[in-house]
């Protein structure tokens, strides 16, 4: 078995393990899903070391840790994994908010069994969706993050966690369904028939036109959904406020990323003259995610929502930068995709933080906080200056990249765009100034500062955004061959806007 | 006399039980409907087996069959109502209201 | 096959039919289903049939009829004679079997001056070489068919405690 | 002795220290650490001292840039490296040395706070941004620097967060220059892509080559939003709104960020882009004319105020309107000498300032006066500084002042006219203040009676402030030395341009220093505020207007309130209408499953029923019959299918 | 008489049934007092053994046809009657377990009716004469009616038990009806002569062809012949909802796909786009009204008429692949609605069915809550599991054909499922338990549990093995006239 598979399959047999620990020992569980995640993180930096992320002279996309195996093979369906520069930064990813968040949600004490049984079944899923080549695989894993999510919003979750999971599930399916017919119409459409992605991606010559903008759309569905693009954003921030922190964490930190790789990885790559076709629309829908994303957030009271909203804004960032179509473009869309990750996973495990004390996420409700809770202020401000596009730190290479790369094509829009970054920073630091600054509130004097499994779990991501946005180096030397490859592809389409 | 005229009047049997087996209050009028409904088929089969092939006996058999298998229904159906109607004091269809939805 | 034979038997039929729909009576609907299945027996008859008639007459008109007529007269209630019977549907019904006949009609229209050319003959010897021949698995399994009928009767008909119900 | 290599390491001493004085040791008022701070300024000085020296004396090789790959991105190489000329050197001086002596004046005036080591942690940080923004080779660095220098005077203006004033203030300050960021930013993407590069020896390369590698239009476009991001930086009209507010931080740090370095960031940007801004004519007209309004504004607005920070921050505006109006004027010499001589008169009357407030613990001017006799290191060097700003005669102001006002003649004469009243302005409102302070007698006798010299740590930089207040002008004008180390050829023009003026310009400048100062003595003599209140009482409108600061902030809000009204209209929207219509197309289709199901009820089954005229006697049935389980509806429905198939038979 | 030999399993099994019916007798009930335990183990041995007969008769390699070409035994009949007996086992094992507030006490009579009711269907599934059809057919209705009613004491039993009735009588007429027209077109009721009738006298064979969709779309619960379904499964004892459920649906399926999939192919008659609209019709009308149920059997009662619906998307397409997909569809169908109606016995056995009982479930029983969640997202076809990839197969094929308006209604509807099926989940996972003791479950419960969520998650992760077995049983005899 490969590194890859390793990786992926390393939560599942954690999860199986968990589910044959008795109820009544939760410590043995906990204890057990966070060497799991610890494992599944070492395992994925020791892939680092040894990751190709190729040259940059390369004509077709290359590989890593490719594992292909016949599955299915009376439907050409293949277990067929491998990591490439848009895919294994995001495993990268996946692998450390899954641990961070694990161990931040170490704080749950009902149902600790169930809860960690979905957990890795989750990461396994997130991983999987990254990792595989096979469309077959790739629906499947799609599909197995849903389940998990379902039960984590709803079990764990706050007040309106019923409504809120059956609604992801259900915005999700929706998308993701018309994405499997899309899947299909692919396989029927290549010559010969096949499901492998890479096969794919080389066959878009022999698609018509009308053919490819049809899929496109169908695939759009189930990715829009997901990243997620207005009009379908409706189901985030219900289920971002209602599901419990460590679960807040990936569904912002990886989930959304889901729809952003499928955009990259399959829309763009397997059907470009439907994504030309729809290039305009995209951008379109980008500057109102920007905008309207960061609008929604300013009018929200509660942080979590204004988090949730942030997400929006920031997913608008990254699409933006797809639209560019162009390498510049393309490096800050998939660094945007992890520095949101970072960023904005810091943010909800930050906000989990507060509410874990003072139950309410009202940020009418605070005042002054700055004093009592030093470091806690320190690094919730650090993280919100982050989020809201501070040079030096991490946030601030993406999506001065996504700008940068879309400028040249999308010169209006694109300054329209960049007002986004000043609502965003209105947002955040009203919020600072009302939770943080100003008179101390006196019911809030006892307030505990962070403890050690708190910083655990945040500090990692704080020192990675700083350390990104410090030296971009160490996350764009992974993905820049990639990445620029697929920049340059299709020149007699997408020609005229670099 | 053509076939119409036989095909006639077993469409007329058939509509005219179909009308007893929709209408009837009572189970056991829908029952008779629904017997009226196998006469027709009965009747076609035999005048089929007249008119259009009558090197066979097919399609007597097959109405042979199709009377011995409405006298299965009906004795399980007759069975169904007795005991229904012994616990339940009734045979009017629309009195059959525990389940729905 | 003369029509003074084919019409009074259609008559008959049909009309009784049409009775046994829409009587208030539920006895009396029972007794005209018996006239009815007669009147198709004596189609059966107009039509060469003798073995088909003889089976109607014994199966339906003598066993079908008189079961329903017993089980009318076990399940009546005096006071419900006079009920009304039908179902207050019965408009909708009637436009549906219209609808229904309007289709049959195709098929009828098709028939129209279709005669027979052969002459009618005995039919029991064949019937039978057929049954018991070409058709012995049909026939095999109409005993089946009949003895989970009867299971169902007994299983039915039988009171919870396992014994005969005294009613 | 080569320092120039040297240079890379400037900004990291400063950000070492700072993130060590953060990290360790114990919070509190008697930490040490915070001298980790002042040694790596120390030695940041020591540097640049030197290369300023060297630089005067045409010593140094400039420019000077390297640089190593920072990251990539598609085919891009970002460098990360230092470029150092003429504006550099003399900026680098300013930056590590009045940010030295905050440093060191701080220790005096931060005594006793709790977070005592915090403030200097943040004071160090700023320290590393603005070094790092002066030796930056490339423009997008140089963004990096100018947001870190941004967010440092956010923490700084925020740092007695406690009170409201301050918590909001630094807000103010962030979003508002923000916003000129915004500017900044979209000229950042119009350059790369006009260019292709964001390295400034590259981008002057390229600019040199001509209209056909760089069209003047972008030229235009750039420097424009260049502009709006200095004019947020440096407090330019309309976004010089933050800089009074942000005079709630503690006064050290509005000497430091908010009068000698931070604000003449954005004056350092134009000087930097210089090159660009000469190739676009109508950039140039633009800096000179909202620099001129600045100035203006800014020194009407310093008319009115009793809070004598606001006094200074309103100067500090008009100044900072002096620098810019030369820039645009095409002096890029005199207005890097104004920013240079600014800084040290502008530092030391703020910690000068600063050390009244910590006397008299007021701010207000209303409660002080006489308090010469009570702080005579204070009012001495203040009144050295004073006339520094108003331009007495061989005091460093002079030197700048005059070199602005030749270098404006040259271009317009109503620009001059406006400038030389400016500066009538300035002189009364720097005499108002000093007047008002130090002079007369004491209004409030209690707090003169307790105010106190402030000990040597503050005193000492004031003291060493003056002095350069005082000379510089006379060393760096000598024979020309800081002209030749800061120029820009224009094209047409040139570093003597200024000399083509008429003689009466001096003599007119003087002239209304004289009248305008013994106006300000004259009018605020005696120990009450009587002319003053006179005054204010026969020009009411125009005082309102100057308090409100010409609604300047109130435009700002009101457009605040719009964009909050915009979010809350988005809000609702995303609620009632975006989500409504997947949630309530949910509910819709239920509701259209149950309305199909109720209209073959009523429509099909009841309509029969109604039509027989037999519904009454039907009544109880009917009722019953909704609540059954319906077996012959079932068949109806069956029938119905039988005979769409029979009608689907007709069609064949 | 030739291939008689052919229907030695169904002998075989009408057989037992006929000898396990003496068990319940009065005569011999007493010296018997002891067998009377041992009866439903006989039964599922007789089943087994029938099981294994067919297998036997799959290896019988080239002519495959029975007496006169009244059935055939060609891969698929043998694929469904494999099915079949499955169902049949599953079911008279989860009788075992199964506890009734009305309990019957006629064992013997209850596994002869579930045999004799296997007889009917698997010589459904082979048949290619209408008459041995309608005969067998008419042998599956009247057991299953009797079987629904077979608590007769419990009114919900009795109602549930003559609505179906009635309906089966009903559609038993009209298909009769149909058949007698068919015999007019053809002079015989064997199939092999469809196609040539269809050409020659279309309205006839059309009129035939649709009267009998209507008695088969009643059996395999097609909307609108699909109104007894609720009814029929609510009143019925649950595991006779479980039988009821799967296998006479997919006995008709099977004869569906053998007429006209294979007999009357779209081409003759061209139906296809029919069958398209029932299948959107089926799976729409019970994925919808699904939604409003309370009680789980009714619940499982729509979904496993959705489930119909998209089972006929591999009879609408009429291509292999369909067909294809049918079969693994079947097969996965079967192993997911057993393991819920499973689960629904467990907890059905002490808290009742109505969606309340379920409150908690996950607490009271982690391991039943999540097979009941692995069940139900098989059945929404949730990945990796083997509703799934029964979907994927039969989406594919409609992708294939081209039927994009069917391909996209049903993905459609399985978004719509997920919400009743999460309705459950809801209750299991979500809510307070009522009270703390875990459903009892006996071994027999205990082990088709695990067989059905074993075939589940195999089917769903490894789905290989049963895809060639598919390929290979979606053959079908073409039978000369």
């Amino acid at each position: 078995m490969g590194i890859l598979s390793a990786i992926i399959l390393l939560p599942l047999l954690g999860a199986a393990i968990i589910l044959c620990v008795p109820k009544d020992k939760p410590r043995v569980v906990q204890g057990i899903a966070v060497a799991a995640l610890v494992l599944d993180l070492l395992l994925a930096l020791w892939a680092l070391a040894s990751f190709d992320p190729g040259t940059l002279q390369m004509d077709a996309l290359s590989f890593s840790f490719v594992e292909k195996l016949p599955w299915i093979p009376s439907l050409d369906i293949h277990y067929h994994v491998g990591a490439d520069g848009l895919s294994f930064p995001l495993i990268l990813l996946t692998a450390l908010l899954s641990l961070v968040a694990g161990v931040y949600s170490l704080n749950i004490t009902v149902r600790v069994k169930e809860f960690f049984f979905w957990y890795l079944l989750l990461e396994t899923g997130l991983l999987g969706v990254f990792a595989a080549l096979d469309f077959f695989l790739f629906y499947l894993f799609w599909e197995l993050t849903l389940v998990p999510m379902y039960f984590l919003i709803g079990v764990w979750g706050g007040p309106k966690k019923e409504f809120a999971a059956i609604k992801f599930f259900l915005f999700t399916l929706f998308g993701s369904v018309f994405m499997l017919l899309g899947i299909l119409a692919l396989y029927f459409n290549s010559t010969p028939h096949t499901f492998d992605m890479v096969q794919l991606m080389a066959a878009h010559a022999g698609f018509s036109r009308e053919f490819q903008i049809l899929v496109f759309l169908a695939f759009y569905l189930g990715l829009a959904v997901k990243v997620p693009a207005f009009p379908f954003h409706t189901w985030l921030p219900l289920a971002h406020v209602e599901a419990p922190t460590g679960v807040s964490v990936l569904l912002a930190g990886v989930l959304l990323k889901m729809g952003a790789y499928g955009l990259l990885r399959i829309s763009y790559s397997m059907l470009p003259a439907g994504f030309q076709w729809f290039l305009p629309v995209l951008v379109i829908i980008a500057f109102i995610n920007i905008l309207y994303g960061a609008l929604c957030a300013m009018d929200q009271t509660d942080m979590k929502k204004m988090v949730a909203y942030s997400s929006i804004n920031h997913m608008g960032y990254c699409m933006l930068g797809m639209a560019a179509v162009s390498s510049i473009g393309f490096s800050g869309a998939v660094l945007q995709m992890i520095t949101h990750g970072l960023i904005t996973g810091a943010l909800f495990l930050l906000v989990g933080v507060v509410y874990d004390r003072a139950h309410t996420r009202e940020i009418g409700a605070f005042g002054g906080l700055g004093s009592v809770v030093p470091v806690y202020a320190g690094i919730m401000s650090l993280t919100c200056f982050a989020s809201l596009g501070l040079p030096g730190l991490a946030g601030f290479v993406s999506e001065f990249l996504c700008f940068l790369g879309a400028f040249p094509a999308w010169k209006w829009v694109t300054i329209l765009s960049v007002s986004g970054i000043l609502v965003t920073a209105a947002f955040f630091l009203r919020m600072i100034e009302k939770v943080f600054l100003g008179p101390l509130d006196s019911k809030w004097e006892g307030l505990p500062d962070m403890n050690a499994r708190e910083l655990l779990a945040v500090l990692p991501l704080t020192a990675l955004t700083v350390a990104i946005g410090v030296w971009p180096r160490l996350a764009l030397d992974l993905m820049n061959p990639t990445v620029t490859y697929l920049g340059r592809l299709f020149p007699d389409l997408f020609g005229a806007l670099r | 006399m053509s076939l119409a005229y036989y095909l006639l009047v077993s469409a007329l049997l058939f509509v005219i039980g179909l009308f007893g087996a929709l209408t009837r209050r009572n189970i056991i009028g829908v029952l008779m409907g629904i017997e009226l409904m196998f006469n027709a088929a009965n009747l076609n089969l035999a005048a089929f087996n007249r008119f259009l092939h009558p090197q066979g006996v097919a399609g007597q058999a097959v109405a042979l069959f199709s009377i011995a298998v409405a006298a299965a229904e009906i004795v399980v159906g007759l069975a169904l109502v007795l005991a229904i109607y012994r616990s339940r004091d009734t045979v009017y269809v629309e009195e059959f209201d525990l389940l729905k939805g | 096959m003369s029509p003074y034979l084919f019409w009074p038997l259609a008559g008959v039929t049909l009309l009784s039919a049409l009775g046994v729909v829409t009587l208030r009576n539920t006895m009396h609907s029972a007794l005209l289903l018996g006239l009815s299945l007669a009147g198709v027996a004596g189609l059966y008859l107009s039509l060469g049939a003798d073995f088909l008639f003889a089976a109607q007459l014994l199966v339906y008109v003598g066993g079908i009829a008189l079961l329903i007529l017993f089980v009318v007269m076990l399940s009546g209630r005096a006071d419900e004679m006079r009920l009304r019977q039908t179902h207050s549907t019965w408009l909708a019904a009637v436009m549906v079997c219209g609808v229904v006949f309007f289709g049959l009609w195709r098929i009828v229209a098709l028939a129209r001056g279709v005669l027979a050319e052969t002459r009618t003959a005995p039919t029991t010897a064949p019937l039978g070489v057929w049954l018991l021949g070409e058709m012995a698995v049909p026939f095999e399994l109409i005993t089946l068919v009949l003895v989970a009928a009867l299971v169902g009767a007994v299983v039915f008909g039988l009171s919870p405690n396992g014994s005969v119900p005294e009613k | 002795m080569d320092l120039l290599p040297v240079v890379h390491y400037l900004p990291f001493l400063p950000l070492a220290a700072a993130v060590t004085v953060l990290l360790l040791g114990r919070e509190g008022p008697e930490s040490k650490l915070p001298l980790l701070g002042v040694t790596a300024m120390a030695a940041c000085l020591v540097c640049s001292c030197v290369l300023f020296y060297q630089g005067l004396t045409g010593q140094l090789d400039l420019p000077y840039g390297a640089s190593v790959s920072w990251f990539s991105f598609g085919d891009y190489e970002m460098p990360l490296g230092v470029l150092i000329d003429g504006p550099a050197v003399a900026m680098l001086f300013v930056v590590s040395l009045v940010s030295l002596l905050v440093h060191v004046y701080s220790f005096g005036y931060m005594r006793g706070d709790p977070r005592f080591k915090r403030y200097f942690a943040y004071l160090s940080f700023f320290s590393a941004a603005m070094l790092g923004l002066v030796v930056v080779s490339n423009l997008m660095l140089f963004f990096l620097c100018w947001e870190l220098v941004g967010v440092s005077s956010y923490l700084l203006i925020g740092f007695w967060f406690e009170k409201p004033g301050p918590a909001y203030a630094c807000k103010k300050a962030f979003l508002t220059t923000k916003l000129g960021d915004l500017g900044f930013f979209v000229g950042l993407l119009v350059l790369f892509a006009g260019s292709g590069t964001f390295d400034l020896q590259m981008l002057a390369e390229r600019v040199a080559m001509g209209p056909r590698y760089f069209p003047p239009e972008t030229a235009a476009l750039v420097a424009i939003l260049f502009f709006a991001g200095a004019a947020g930086k440096s407090a330019q009209v309309p976004l010089f709104i933050w800089l009074p507010d942000a005079m709630e931080g503690p006064t050290p740090v509005s000497a430091l960020i908010h009068a000698a370095t931070m604000v003449a960031a954005g004056v350092y940007l134009v000087a930097r882009t210089y090159f660009i801004f000469a190739a676009a004519p109508l950039a140039m007209d633009l800096v000179a004319w909202a620099g001129v309004l600045t100035a203006l504004l800014g020194a009407a607005m310093a008319l009115v105020p009793y809070d004598i920070k606001r006094v200074l921050a309103f100067s500090t505006i008009s100044q900072l309107g002096f620098m810019m109006l030369a820039l645009g004027a095409g002096s890029l010499y005199a207005g890097m000498f104004h920013l240079t001589t600014h800084a040290f008169f502008k530092a030391l009357l703020f910690l000068g300032a600063g050390c009244v407030i910590h006397g008299v613990h007021s701010n207000d001017m209303r409660v002080m006066g006489g308090l010469s006799k009570r702080m005579p290191s204070t009012f001495l060097t203040m009144a050295v500084a004073t006339l520094a700003i108003t331009g007495f005669p061989f005091l460093s102001g002079w030197f700048s002042k005059e070199a602005v006002l030749h270098a404006v003649y040259a271009r317009s004469p109503w620009l001059w006219g406006t400038a030389w009243f400016t500066a009538g302005l300035t002189t009364f409102y720097m005499f108002r203040m000093l007047q008002l302070t130090f002079l007369g007698a004491s209004r409030d006798h209690h707090r003169w009676e307790h105010a106190e010299e402030a000990p040597p740590v503050m005193t000492v930089p004031l003291w060493i402030l003056a002095l350069l207040a005082a000379g510089s002008g006379l060393v760096l004008d000598y024979n020309g030395l800081f002209e030749r180390l800061v120029h820009f050829d224009l094209e047409g023009g040139g570093p003597l341009a200024a000399a083509a003026a008429p003689a009466w310009l001096g003599p007119a400048a003087l002239g209304l220093f004289v009248a305008a100062a013994y106006a300000a003595l004259w009018l605020y003599r005696g120990d009450e505020l009587g002319a003053d209140t006179a005054l204010r009482g026969r020009l009411p409108g125009l005082v309102r207007v100057l308090e409100r600061r010409c609604y300047f902030d109130d435009f700002f809000l009101a457009c605040v309130a719009c964009s909050d009204r915009l979010a809350r209209l988005c809000a609702r929207f995303d609620d009632e209408v975006v989500d409504a219509v997947f949630v309530d197309s949910w509910g819709g289709l239920t509701r259209a499953l149950a309305a199909s199901q109720r209209f073959f009820d009523d429509f099909f089954v009841d309509g029969a029923v109604d039509g027989t005229g037999e519904a009454v006697r039907d009544l109880g049935a009917r009722l019953r019959r909704v609540m059954t389980g319906r077996v012959q509806e079932y068949m109806l429905y069956m029938a119905l299918a039988v005979a769409l198939f029979a009608i689907f038979l007709q069609t064949r | 008489m030739r291939g008689l030999g052919l229907l030695s399993p169904e002998i075989f099994l009408s057989a037992c049934a006929l000898g396990l019916l003496l068990g319940d007798t009065r005569a011999l009930r007493r010296p018997l007092r002891r067998l009377a335990g041992v009866l439903p183990h006989l039964a599922v041995l007789a089943c087994a053994g029938a099981m294994g007969l067919v297998c036997l008769s799959a290896s019988v390699p080239e002519e495959l046809r029975g007496a006169g070409g009244l059935w055939a035994v060609d891969p698929m009949a043998v694929f469904f009657k494999i099915l079949v007996l499955g169902a049949c086992i599953l079911v008279l094992w989860l009788s075992l377990d199964y506890r009734s507030k009305t309990p019957h006490g006629h064992p013997g009579s209850y596994g002869a009716l579930v045999m004799l009711c296997a007889v009917g269907m698997m010589l459904l599934v082979g048949a290619t004469d209408l008459l041995l059809a309608l005969l067998a057919f008419e042998l599956v209705s009247v057991s299953s009616f009797i079987l629904a009613g077979f608590e007769s004491r419990d009114p919900k039993s009795s109602e549930g038990a003559i609505k179906y009735f009635l309906i089966g009588a009903f559609s038993t007429g009209v298909m009769l009806y149909g058949i007698s027209f068919y015999y007019g077109a053809t002079g015989t009721t064997s199939l092999a002569a469809a196609q040539a009738a269809a050409r020659t006298h279309a309205p006839l064979v059309l009129l035939a062809a649709l009267f009998w969709i209507v008695g088969l779309g009643f059996k395999a619960s097609l909307v609108p012949f699909h109104f007894w379904v609720p009814d029929a499964y609510e009143g019925a004892p649950t595991p006779i909802t479980t039988f009821l459920s799967i296998a006479p649906k997919l006995a008709a399926l099977a004869f569906l796909v053998r007429v006209f999939g294979h007999m009357l192919p779209h081409g003759v008659l061209g139906l296809g786009g029919l069958f398209a609209l029932l299948a959107m019709l089926t799976m729409t009308f019970g994925n919808l009204v699904a939604m409003f149920q309370d009680n789980v059997k009714r619940l499982l009662a729509y979904s496993s008429i959705a489930q119909a619906g998209y089972i006929l998307i591999g009879l609408a397409t009429g291509d292999a692949l369909g067909r294809e997909g049918l079969l693994l569809y079947c097969l996965a169908y079967l192993l997911m609605n057993a393991g819920a109606f499973a689960v629904a016995i467990a907890v059905g056995n002490e808290d009742g069915y109505e969606l309340s009982a379920y409150d908690g479930l996950a607490c009271r029983s982690l391991g039943l809550a999540l097979l009941m969640t692995l069940f139900l997202l098989s059945l929404a076809g949730i990945p990796p599991l083997a509703g799934f990839v029964g979907k994927f197969y039969l989406f594919a094929a409609a992708v294939g054909g081209g039927f994009w308006l069917l391909a996209v209604v049903a993905v459609l509807n399985s978004v719509v499922s997920v919400y009743y099926y999460m309705r459950i989940v809801v209750h299991m996972f979500f809510k307070e338990p009522v009270r703390p003791q875990a459903p009892a479950l006996g071994l027999y419960l205990c082990s088709s549990l695990a067989l059905a969520a074993a075939g589940v998650l195999l089917l769903g992760i490894y789905p290989e093995p049963f895809v060639a077995a598919v390929k290979s049983s979606a053959v079908l005899l073409t039978i000369a006239p």
